[in-house]
Formats: structure tokens, sequence, C-alpha cells
């Protein structure tokens, strides 16, 4: 018996310590005019990358526009940024800090998987989460409090699905990454629309960690195939492409919204590699919102370096920077920092205005969106290249 | 004057300790605000607990039997696994596995045992599959140890880790998918409603493994960590015992990786890596090896350290204080500092392998101002203490470069570094039963 | 059937390749200290990422020798700072201070890139394309098993010939009869170490030549493969780690090759045990005896 | 002859190791309730030929027989069967292994040249680990304290006490094993072999480190458990004086060679034996 109480008192001890210097950075509830943000994003892991180029967006919003009037009070904004790191495990602990920040509402992530493991702390606080670029179905389904302005991963897999058979591909070689949800559910989409087009398809899968692909390359090749499949993070997108031109791949690569980033056209620059991805923006889409970013990351080192050291645009940063209004707007609609009201506001909420198009919701809380750009890469320019909207049909 | 206390006086006050905790995380849980910040304190109790199992079970291989194993993330993997996959209510079947036509199991213990029992069964719906976790996990080890046992320390340390790294992989492959859903997370499991349920839990799970250890089979754990030859001359059965360990270790990690699926809500194979094994190895550091205590409060730490008072230090302000250095990834690198410095300087870590006591920690209390205040003094005495040995280390040194001057002519001559022994030490991989 | 082999055959040649220069330090080390040197990969993962930031400013070849000093600089830091004070502890404690460092060093590299994955400078003639029979490959895949058997070739001379090598022997064999003859031991495990660095060095141009991305956890795997390697081979054994290292690569294509992608990485641990049920001491390792 | 029974019979035991013959053709016996020395100079081969016993090696040829079972036996086998430099190799042919724990369950306990007790652990745990083997309660029924595991707890608490009063080290109970002086180190590493209910005991130097008052003590300590404890005694042992004091039989080691045995009388005037410890040129 004794030694069950030998415990408690040391879990006491820990307690009457945390009690001790509590805080962290916080300085209590969100003081009179003044209403918080939360940015529930990766700034290291795997997404890391992605994560960082989406709050940009957002920060960049936030400098564009730092005040909200709500009902007929000014506030201002204050973004509270957290790191999931990329991991499952961490999202949880993240997501319960920035709900314990008194935020009004939260916007993030990039990548689906931490986003559903925060979904029922979010869920369980009654907070208002805006997914920015999550597009795995699982994130929105059975959880009310989360919205996202982004397509989903079944109509993507579908778009790039119909994009490769109208090129005429026959067998498709789809590589994902194990334990990654966004590239598996986006492989499996892809699969099942690529296989009702009449097509063929060779499916595998690489380990965590794992930075030779020259054995995935290698069997793409040898099986025959006619389009490469790879929607992974950014981080295997560039050594893909490496091993591809060093084994004169052959084949069209093709990716998800992940690959428009100027990490792959960096990569690509000067290979002799053919991607194309599907995406949610286009650059010069809005000259304005171009402009403007641009000059802001030329000023700050610090954003410039956050976007990978130069100034190319990707569509999960304007979708940041979109993400950012439709929480103002929302809470405008509410008339309230109040999460609850904000819930309440959301599900009837159009936002018009956007770089990336309108927003509405449907019943679940995803975006009415239909239209998908399809970008190529200029392996010359090292930019994107506007190919056509594609539509799921 | 040390305090001594009466066994009753010692009982009275650790009922009354566990009482108060307890109903202040009860009711913390209950009253605090999801907005406040206090409601971190909450997550970092429940999180705190669940790791506190899992590096007190550490605790048990590594401290008090001696070995050296990695395999923790890998043990916990399963244990979620195990209680994920029983208790996903059936309606959500089909959303959660969607690639694989709503899996295998198509029914949750949970909702079987409420359907017929009411609240109890669904606690008895809970507790069922955590157990099973644990046995599952428990077997498992079993088969793994038979070959991996066999092996000596680093050997060990690192084919658990291997074992660890092929389970995952294991849970992730796509073929399994009907069970384990692949590379997909699982999710909409039930979950506990309170932060006492991991506490408890934890806590009980906790008070069992210091009541092994104490009882004559901890001895003869702590006998095979002290030596293994001598425990062996004394009739203990090594492998048997090892055996032991190992599986019961593994079931706490197993019923540790139920709870930790509990508290995430969501899990997949991917974080059960490495790192997580390292975290929990560096609590154990932290704590002390071989103290259970150590374990309990270093796991608060790490977990509060690593997930709430420095993350300041990734948003560039922390107590007040801010830089421009202080971006994303400062957190880790100041913590992994801090942990490297309890490795090379406090490597007793905070207990030691001392256990809590209440007369320790009364006289503990008594002494702190009378401590603080001689405080500079002791440090004065110790800097001096430490040039002292300076000193005699660089006369040792002096004297080592003596002998090896009048030892050169033998070193040239080549024969001298030649003498092999016949019996050499340490590596000899199996014992003898491998053979 | 060698037309469809060939290419996953040259990869895992190429990679065994920059296996083998990585494991040569981790059976150096194991062979005289008994401690796996945790580090050690992320030592590799830092040479990679400092060639990153030298070459900005820094001509190749200047770079290249820089990188290498880095790496010994690094590592034998470690050995000083975190292995030295822990000689006399228990083998747990050492072991634990290797996984610190490791954790440190990873951190470290997160905090500094900001988790971004940076990508390898270019280094001309290693990254062009060359055909061999019907596999395309990088050149970098054919000079790495050449240049990795040469220096080879010199450690074991070097080993066998030269004073140092005779007292790293007898420290491995003997570790306190050695120091009792007059062995300076901290002197060769230093020369282990800067040993062990500088070949994990050139191993990262060639590994990073080939697979262009570091992050912080790009030393982790590519270590942990060449101990298992080293244990394959032998542990101590410098041509055993080398063997060990080219099998490794080898299989781990051929099975990636083969379809079963989802194991490729678990592959290599259930060699290692397989090796540690079957032949603990490994290819070329030899059996000792406990002392009672 | 003595017709007292033989508790332990070591036959042609040979010990190799790579190239080098630890131990070679070893015979000797153990009487009931008799105290036997094996001495020889250095690196002769004494504790190796413990370890043979105790089944922490497996000799390379020869058998070990405790209270008249052949429990122990090898021959060369596989690249041993090339490099045996050893006699008698044709003469052994079963390989019979036993694990130490089960040489002590057998009844044969020992104690260490380097006094191997356990650090982490007070007096009275030390002597409680070496009854361990002999209690029967699961490791269930122990952790969740059941009546069968109180009592059992209970019994060998009062047992280890009841040995450490003998050997005079009750005081110390509680002490850390390390803390105590060195010779009562020596007593404890004897208390706890005793708490193995052995009948057979191996001392490994004993006296070593000991000035000549200790280990008078020690001589008659040993007789005395040897009686209270109806034990028989294999001993090494440098100190002369001890082993010719209490010695019943002596055999003599050198190169592992058996060069000698007798009663202390015959020994100190065997020729060889002189020439070994004084000759020669070691």
């Amino acid at each position: 018996m004794k030694k069950i109480l030998v415990l408690a008192l040391s879990l006491m001890l820990a307690m009457l310590a945390l009690a001790g210097c509590g805080g962290g950075g916080d300085s209590g509830s969100g003081g009179g005019d003044t209403v918080k943000i939360g940015v529930f994003e990766p700034a290291s892991g795997d997404n890391g990358a992605g994560g960082k180029q989406e709050t940009l967006g957002i920060e960049y919003a936030n400098k564009m526009t730092p005040t909200v009037t709500i009902g007929d009070k000014e506030y201002n904004v204050e973004l509270v940024k957290v790191d999931n790191e990329s991991d499952n495990s961490k999202a949880v602990t993240a997501a319960q800090n920035l709900v314990s920040q008194n935020v009004s509402i939260v916007l993030g992530s990039y990548g689906s998987g931490v986003s559903i493991a925060a979904a029922d702390v979010f869920a369980d606080a009654g907070m208002p989460a805006i997914g920015v670029t999550c597009t795995n179905p699982q994130v929105t389904a059975d959880c009310e409090q989360y919205f996202r302005i982004c397509f989903l991963d079944p109509f993507q897999g579908t778009v790039l699905a119909n994009y490769a058979s109208d090129s005429g591909c026959k067998k498709a070689y789809c590589l994902s990454k194990l334990g990654d949800d966004y590239s598996v559910g986006l492989v499996n989409y892809f699969v099942e629309a690529f296989k009702a087009n009449g097509g063929e398809v060779v499916e595998e899968q690489f380990p965590d960690k794992n930075s030779d692909f020259t054995s995935y390359v290698a069997n793409a090749k040898n099986k025959g195939c006619d389009v490469f499949f790879a929607p992974v993070s950014t981080e295997a997108a560039a050594l893909i492409i490496d091993q591809a031109e060093a084994q004169d791949l052959g084949m069209p690569i093709l990716a998800g919204d992940t690959w428009d980033s100027n990490v792959i056209t960096e990569a690509a620059k000067g290979k002799s590699v053919d991607i194309t991805v599907t995406t949610f923006y286009q650059e010069g889409g809005n000259p304005e919102f171009d402009e403007g970013i641009k000059a802001w990351m030329e000023e700050d080192s610090t954003a410039m370096t956050n976007n990978g050291g130069n100034t190319d645009l990707a569509a999960v940063t304007a979708m940041g920077y979109d993400a950012y209004y439709v929480a103002l707007e929302a809470m405008k609609a509410a008339g309230s920092t109040d999460p609850a009201d904000i819930l309440a506001a959301l599900p009837s909420l159009k936002v018009s205005g956007l770089v990336c198009g309108d927003v509405s919701f449907n019943e679940t809380g995803d975006a009415n969106k239909t239209e998908a750009f399809v970008k190529k890469c200029n392996t010359e320019t090292g930019a994107w290249e506007f190919v056509k909207t594609q539509s799921a049909e | 004057m040390e305090t001594t206390l009466n066994k009753k006086t010692r009982s009275a006050l650790s009922v009354a300790a566990i009482a108060l905790f307890l109903v202040l995380v009860y009711f913390g849980d209950i009253m605090i605000s999801p907005g406040s910040s206090w409601k971190m304190l909450i997550t970092v109790i429940e999180k705190g607990s669940i790791y506190a199992l899992v590096a007190a079970s550490m605790n048990l291989l590594n401290g008090f039997t001696g070995l050296f194993s990695l395999g923790q993330a890998g043990f916990m993997l399963i244990g979620a696994y195990t209680y994920a996959i029983f208790t996903i209510p059936a309606a959500s079947h089909d959303a959660v596995y969607q690639y694989f036509d709503g899996g295998i199991i198509k029914w949750s213990l949970v909702e079987v045992l409420e359907g017929s029992l009411g609240v109890f069964g669904h606690y008895l719906g809970m507790l069922l599959p955590m157990l099973g976790a644990g046995l599952i996990v428990a077997a498992i080890a079993f088969l793994i140890g038979i070959p991996v046992l066999r092996l000596k320390s680093d050997y060990l340390a690192i084919a658990t880790l291997g074992f660890a790294e092929i389970l995952r992989a294991f849970f992730q492959w796509n073929t399994l998918g009907p069970v384990t859903n692949g590379s997909n997370v699982l999710r909409k499991y039930t979950t506990y409603g309170n932060a006492i349920f991991p506490v408890l839990i934890g806590g009980i799970c906790i008070a069992i493994i210091l009541l092994l250890i104490n009882s004559t089979y901890g001895r003869a754990f702590r006998a095979i960590r002290d030596d293994e030859i001598a425990a062996e001359a004394m009739g203990i059965n090594l492998f048997k015992h090892k055996e032991l360990s190992f599986v019961i270790s593994s079931f706490f990690a197993g019923i540790g990786g139920a709870l930790l699926a509990m508290f995430q809500t969501t899990i997949n194979a991917t974080p059960f890596n490495t790192v997580m094994t390292y975290e929990i190895l560096l609590i154990v550091v932290i704590g002390g090896i071989g103290s259970i205590t150590g374990s309990v409060i270093g796991a608060f730490l790490f977990t509060a350290a690593s997930e709430w008072w420095l993350r300041g230090l990734d948003a560039g302000k922390w107590l007040g204080i801010s830089a421009s250095f202080m971006r994303p990834g400062f957190r880790k690198v100041v913590f992994a500092i801090l942990i490297m410095l309890i490795v090379l300087f406090y490597s007793r870590g905070i207990m030691g392998d001392k256990e809590f006591s209440w007369e320790r920690f009364i006289d503990w209390w008594k002494n702190l101002p009378a401590n603080l205040k001689s405080w500079p003094e002791r440090r004065k005495a110790k800097a001096s203490a430490r040039r002292e040995a300076r000193n005699a280390k660089a006369a040792a040194k002096a004297r080592a470069k003596e002998a090896k001057s009048s030892n050169e002519a033998r070193m040239a001559s080549g024969e001298a570094l030649f003498t092999p022994l016949p019996v050499s030490d340490t590596v000899m991989v199996f014992d003898k039963e491998g053979k | 059937m060698l037309h469809t082999w060939l290419p996953y055959i040259l990869a895992g040649i190429a990679v065994g390749g920059q296996y083998a220069l990585i494991a040569i330090g981790y059976t150096m080390v194991y062979g005289i200290l008994r401690l796996i040197n945790f580090a050690h990969g992320d030592v590799f993962m830092w040479s990679g990422l400092i060639m990153v930031y030298l070459i900005t400013v820094l001509p190749l070849w200047v770079s290249v020798i820089l990188v290498i000093i880095f790496a010994i600089v690094l590592g034998t830091t470690i050995e000083k700072v975190a292995y030295r004070p822990l000689r006399s502890a228990p083998r747990m404690s050492i072991m634990i201070s290797a996984i610190g460092v490791s954790y440190l060093l990873q951190n470290f590299a997160l905090y500094i890139t900001g988790g971004l994955t940076k990508t390898y400078p270019e280094i001309g003639f290693l990254q062009k394309t060359v055909k061999i029979g019907s596999a395309t490959t990088k050149m970098v895949t054919v000079i790495t098993p050449v240049l990795t058997i040469v220096l080879v070739f010199l450690l074991v001379m070097l080993i066998k010939h030269t004073k140092i090598g005779m007292a790293m022997r007898a420290v491995s064999r003997d570790f306190e009869t050695s120091s009792l003859m007059g062995i300076d031991i901290n002197r060769v495990i230093t020369v282990t170490f800067v040993i062990g660095c500088g070949l994990a060095a050139i191993g990262s141009v060639l590994y990073f030549s080939n697979y262009t991305g570091i992050n912080p956890m790009s030393g982790a795997m590519p270590g942990l493969k060449a101990f298992v390697a080293a244990v394959f081979g032998g542990i101590g054994s410098v041509p055993g780690a080398v063997v060990g290292a080219f099998v490794i690569g080898i299989c781990e294509n051929l099975i990636k090759g083969a379809g079963w992608t989802t194991f490729s990485d678990a592959f290599t641990f259930v060699l290692l045990i397989v090796i540690l049920m079957v032949k603990p001491t490994g290819l070329f390792g030899e059996k000792n005896i406990d002392k009672v | 002859m003595d017709n007292r029974e033989v508790v332990l019979r070591l036959s042609d035991i040979t010990m190799q190791f790579g190239g080098v013959v630890a131990v070679d053709n070893l015979n000797l016996v153990v009487h009931k309730n008799e105290i036997v020395g094996l001495i020889g100079p250095n690196g002769a081969g004494k504790t190796t030929a413990f370890n043979c016993i105790t089944g922490v090696y497996e000799p390379t040829n020869g058998s070990v027989e405790i209270n008249g079972e052949v429990v122990i036996e090898n021959h060369p086998q596989g690249k041993m069967k090339e490099a045996y430099k050893g006699r008698n190799a044709g003469k052994y042919t079963r390989a019979l292994t036993m694990l130490p724990d089960k040489v002590t369950k057998l009844g044969v306990a020992r104690t260490f040249q380097n006094i191997r007790l356990f650090k982490g652990m007070s007096v009275l745990e030390n002597v409680m680990v070496a009854m361990h083997m002999n209690q029967t309660e699961s490791v269930f029924g122990a952790t969740f304290r059941s009546r069968k595991a109180r009592s059992e707890e209970a019994a060998m608490r009062a047992e280890a006490e009841e040995l450490l009063r003998k050997v005079d080290l009750y005081e110390n109970r509680n002490d850390l094993a390390t803390s105590l002086p060195y010779g009562k180190q020596r007593h404890l590493e004897i208390a706890r072999a005793l708490a193995t209910h052995p009948s057979i005991l191996l001392l490994d130097e004993p006296a070593a480190g000991m000035n000549p008052q200790e280990s008078d003590d020690l001589m008659k300590f040993i007789g005395r458990i040897r009686d209270e404890f109806d034990l028989s005694i294999l001993m090494i042992e440098h100190h002369m004086q001890v082993i010719m004091g209490i010695c019943e039989h002596i055999y003599v080691l050198n190169y592992g060679g058996q060069i000698a045995d007798g009663t202390a009388a015959e020994i100190q005037a065997n020729p060889a034996v002189i020439e070994a410890y004084l000759g020669g040129d070691e």
C-alpha cells in the first residue's frame, strides 16, 4: 500500500513544481482589444517546409490587415503560433497549448495527419478550426468544429487520374510514404479513379527517413509504367526528381498540391523531367497579392528564409493568406470573439474577394470547390506554367 | 536530526496526499475552462502519468534488471493498436477504415459490453482491451525475448531497437490494412473522459511495479543487475528471470501504449520510433536509473518542460526575455543541452537509486533553510576540492608520462604489446545456453 | 535477367560503399571502447550540412577538405566531452551519453536548418550521368566502390604496419593491459575517432551527392544500417564492416526491386537479428570469453 | 583408503582456450565433510577449475560428478577436435552441460576470488537473494503479497538474520554490502553461499588480503561452519598457513597440470611442489 502512496506524493510534488513555474510565454486571457488567432502549423519534421510557407501567407495577411472590427469595436489581431512538429503524437499537446492560450479560432494545419489528431482537442474545447490545405476527408468528417477552405483528396485524386488518362497514360506507378495519411489517401483515390478509367497501377510505399529512391525509379521503369504518380512531401520530392534525372525516368511525374512549391521548381530546374501538379492557386491569379507578398519577403529576411530562400510563391502561401481573411470574416459575422459564436457563424459564411476563389462551406464543413489548377514545371526557367483548370467530371 | 515516523503516520500522510491529488485532478479537469492556461497543467498531468508508467516499466528493465533494452516504443505501438482496434464504435468503422471497406473487426468491445452491462460495461469495455493490450505485448515480448535476451548489453539494445523498427513497418503494411488501417490513422475509438483515468491507471500500474521490485523476484532482478555471475552462482536462473522482467516490463509498456492512444485520440505507427524510445530513456536518466520515484518525477518534468514551459523559446518570448535567436527549434536545443548536462555532470539523476520517503522529505524540508544559507561555503569547498583533484590529476599525468618514456624501449620492439591474455573480457555475445 | 536487375545492383553497390565508410567508424570505435557510438550517424549528417553552407563561400576542394576537418574536430570533441569523462562509468551510462549527443546534434541541426531539407551542392563530375549496360546512373555510383576499396586498403595497411595501428590492435584486444604496457590509450582513441569521422565525412560527400537532400534525421538511418553492417561483418573487423555494408546495400535494393518496399528498412534489422542468433561474432569476428 | 562417501569427483578435467591449456587433466576427489585445498602459483588454473565445476565454463574434456552423479561431461568437439592438446580425448563420449544456477541447486555453492557481492543491496538482502531459488511462490503471488508469499518472505528473513548472527554480521544487516570492511565482506560472501543450503562449498581464496590474525580467525570459522552446516569444502588459497592448518587433503597445480596431491605433510616434503613455488624461471 505504502508504495502507491509514495507515488501519489511524487505526483503532488510535480504538480507543485508545475504551479510554481507555469505560464510560459502567455500573459493570461486576451485583454480588452486583442483577438488571438491560433496558427497550428508544423515548423519542423517532414512537413516543416510546407508548414512554414503556409504560415507565411497568414503572417502576410496579418501584416496587411492587423486589425478587425467586430461589432463596433476594433481589435488588434495577434497570431499565436505553435509547432506541431508534423508528428501526430505532438499534435495533441500542441493543439491543447493553443486552446489554453485563449485563441478565438485556429488555422491549420499543413498535413492532414496532425489535423486529424488535433480534431478531438478542438472539438472538446468547442474551438472552431479552419483547415487551410489539409485535403484528407477525415479532417472534417465527424468533427463539427473543423472547416476547410481547400478541395479534398477524392476530388484531387480523380482530377489527377482524369488528367493522366486524358494524356494517354495506361499504366501508372503510384508511390506513397508509409504512415503518411496524405500521400496514402491521395494515391488511394487516384488508383480508384484511374482504374475506373481503364488504367493499370503499380503501388509502392517507401519507409520513413528513406532517402534512396533509386530502386523506386528503377521499378517504375522496369514495370513498364507510363506515368509516375508521387504525391509525397517536398523533402522526398526533391530526391525523387534527382533520381528521375539520374536514371532517365522517361515518363511524366504527376503529383498533388504539396508539390506546388519552389522546392520542386528549384530541384527540377535544368533537369530533363516532366512534372505536372494540381493545386489551389496559380501565380498571377491576383497580381496585387503576388507583388505585395514578394515585396514583403524581399524586405523581411526571415520570411524569405522560411519560403526557402527565394520569393517564388507556393499555393499554400496564398491559401494561408485566404484562411486569415476567412477567419476575420467569420468573427465579423459572429459579431464576437467567442469561439462558440464564431463556430455558429461559420456554416453560413460566404467569403468572396479571396485570391484562390470564393469560399463557402457545405454540410461537412468543406469548401465548395469544383475546380483545380493544373500546372506544369518549366525546367528551363524553374517556374510553374499554367496548363488548365480541371474539374472532377 | 533525523525524523522517524511510525508506519501509521506514514500511511496516513500518504493516503491524505493521494486523496488530495486525485481530488485536485478530478475537479481540476472539470472546472478549469479549456481556454485557461491552467488547462495545460491538466494536459501535462495526463501525458506525464502515461510517460511515468512507461518510464517506470523501462526502469524495471534497465535500472533494476540491468538489461539495456530500446524496444519500448515498439511495445507501446502494439499496445496502442490493440486497444484502438477493439474499441472503435461499429458506426465509425466505415469512416475510419475508409480504404479497407470498414475493416475486419466490425464491433467495439465497449459497445458490446455497454449494451449488456450499462455504465459498468463501458468501463469494463475499456479496461479489457487495455489488459488485452498488455497481454498481447507480453506474449510478443516473450517470443522476442527467447533469442534476444541471450545477448549482452549493447547487442541487446540494438536488437530490441531493431525489433521495434520491424514492428513499425509491420503495422504499416498495407496487407494488414483491414486490421491496422495500414498507414492511416486509427481514430474514433473510446477515450477517457477525465484526467483522473490515466492518473489512476498509471498509478496502479506503477504501484504494482514497486511491489514487484520489493518482492523476492525484484531482489533477484537487482542481483542480476549487480552481478550476473554471482546471481547465477546463487541459483538464480538468468534466462528465466530476464525473460520475466522483460515480459512484465513490456506488459506495462503495452498498457502505457493503450493509455497514450486514449490521450492522443488518434494513432498511427510513425511516431512510435526510436526518438520516442530515446525520450523515455532520457526520462529514466533524468529521474535516476534504479528509482521509480525518479522516473515519475522525471516524466512530469520532461513533459512539462518540453510541452509547456519551454514552448516560449520557440515563439521568441520566454519569461519576459525575447530574442531573435529564439525561433522554432530553439526549445529542443536548450532541452537537449540540459539533458547532456544531466548525463555528464549529474549522472545519478534527481533521485539516484533512492525512492521517496516521508522521513527524507521532512528532513530535507527542515534543513532547506540551513542548506541554502551554507550553499556559498559549500560551493567554495567544492571548488577547492576540484582544484585539488585537478592538481592530483596533473601529477598523475606527469608520472604516467615518465612511466611511458621508460616503456618506450619495450614499445618499440612491439613485443610487449602482444602478450595476449588467454581469456579476454566482455565480447562473448552468447551465454553458454546459446550453443 | 541481368538487364532488369542491374540498376538495383549498381545502386546497392554505391550505397553499400557509402555505408562502408560510415561503418568503419562504428566498428573501430566499438572495437576499442565497446561503445555503440550513436552519434556517428549524426556526425555524418553534420558533415553534409556543413558542406551546404561552406560551398556558398568557398571553392569545392577547399570545402571538401574543411568538411573532413570539421567532422574530425566534431568527432574528437564529442569523444573528449561526452565519452572520456564516463570511461570508468558503467557501459550503460556511456551509451546513454552517446544517445544524448545524437539527440543534441539532431536538434541543433533542426534549429540551424529550421527543419527544412537542404539541397546538397552539385559536384559536377560526381553527378554526371553515365550509362552502364542497360542502366543509367550517376558517376558517383561508379566512383564510390572504387574509392571505398582504396581507402579501406590504406586503412588496413595503416593498422597492420604502423606503430599506431599496432597500438590500436593491442587496445582493442585488451584495454587495461595495453594501458599498463604504456600505450597512450587516449591517443589511440583519438586517432580512432579521427579515422572514423574522416571516413564518414568522405562518405557524406559521396552519399549526399547521390541522394541530395539533407535534413536533421538524414544521418539516423544510414547510421543504424552502417552499425548493422559492422555487426554483420564482425565488430572490430574493418574488412568485415566493408563486406557487411556491401551486402546490406545490395540486399536492400534487391528487396525494393522485388516489390517488398514496405520492408526494405525492416530487412536490415531482420538481418541483424539473424546474424546475432546464428553467428554472434559476425563473419570475421573473433570469439572471446567472459572472465570470471 | 578413505571410505567416506565421495561428494565431488573431477575426472580428467581439461580446459583449453584456443591454444592455451588452462587446466590439464585434473583429477580430484572431495569426500563428505572433508576440507580439501587446491593450491598453486598464479595462473596455475585453480579458478578455472572452479569455473568448470560450477558450470561457468564448459570443460573441453573430462567429467564432473556431484553426489555420485555425473552432471558435467565433455569431449573435444568441432574445431577443438584438431586443436586439442590434452590427454584422454577418446575417453568421454557424452556432452553434458549444466548452467551455474543448476549446479547451485544441486548443492554446490561458491565464493569468488574478487569478492562479488551485490553492490546495490544491503547485507541482509544479499543473503536473502541466495534463498530466492528455494521459494515456491509465483511472481504473481509474490507481487501481490499472497499469504504464502508473506510467510515465505518472513521465513527467509528469519533464516537470513539467523545466518547473519552466526557470522557476526547481524549488527550490519541494514548496511550497504559494499560499505563493510574487507574481512566482513568475505564473511558475508560465505554467509550468502551458505544461504543456498549447499552440501559442498567452494571457497576461492577466502583469506586473500588478510593479516595473520584475521586468517587465523577465518581458519577457525571455516572449521566451525563445516561442522555446523555439515559441509564438504574445497578451497583455493595462497596462505599456506591456512591451507596447511585445516586441509585434510591438498592438490597442487602448476601450469594447469596436477603436480602433486596428499596430506599437508606430504605436500610440504614434495620436491616438485617446492620447485614450482621457489624454483623455475617464474
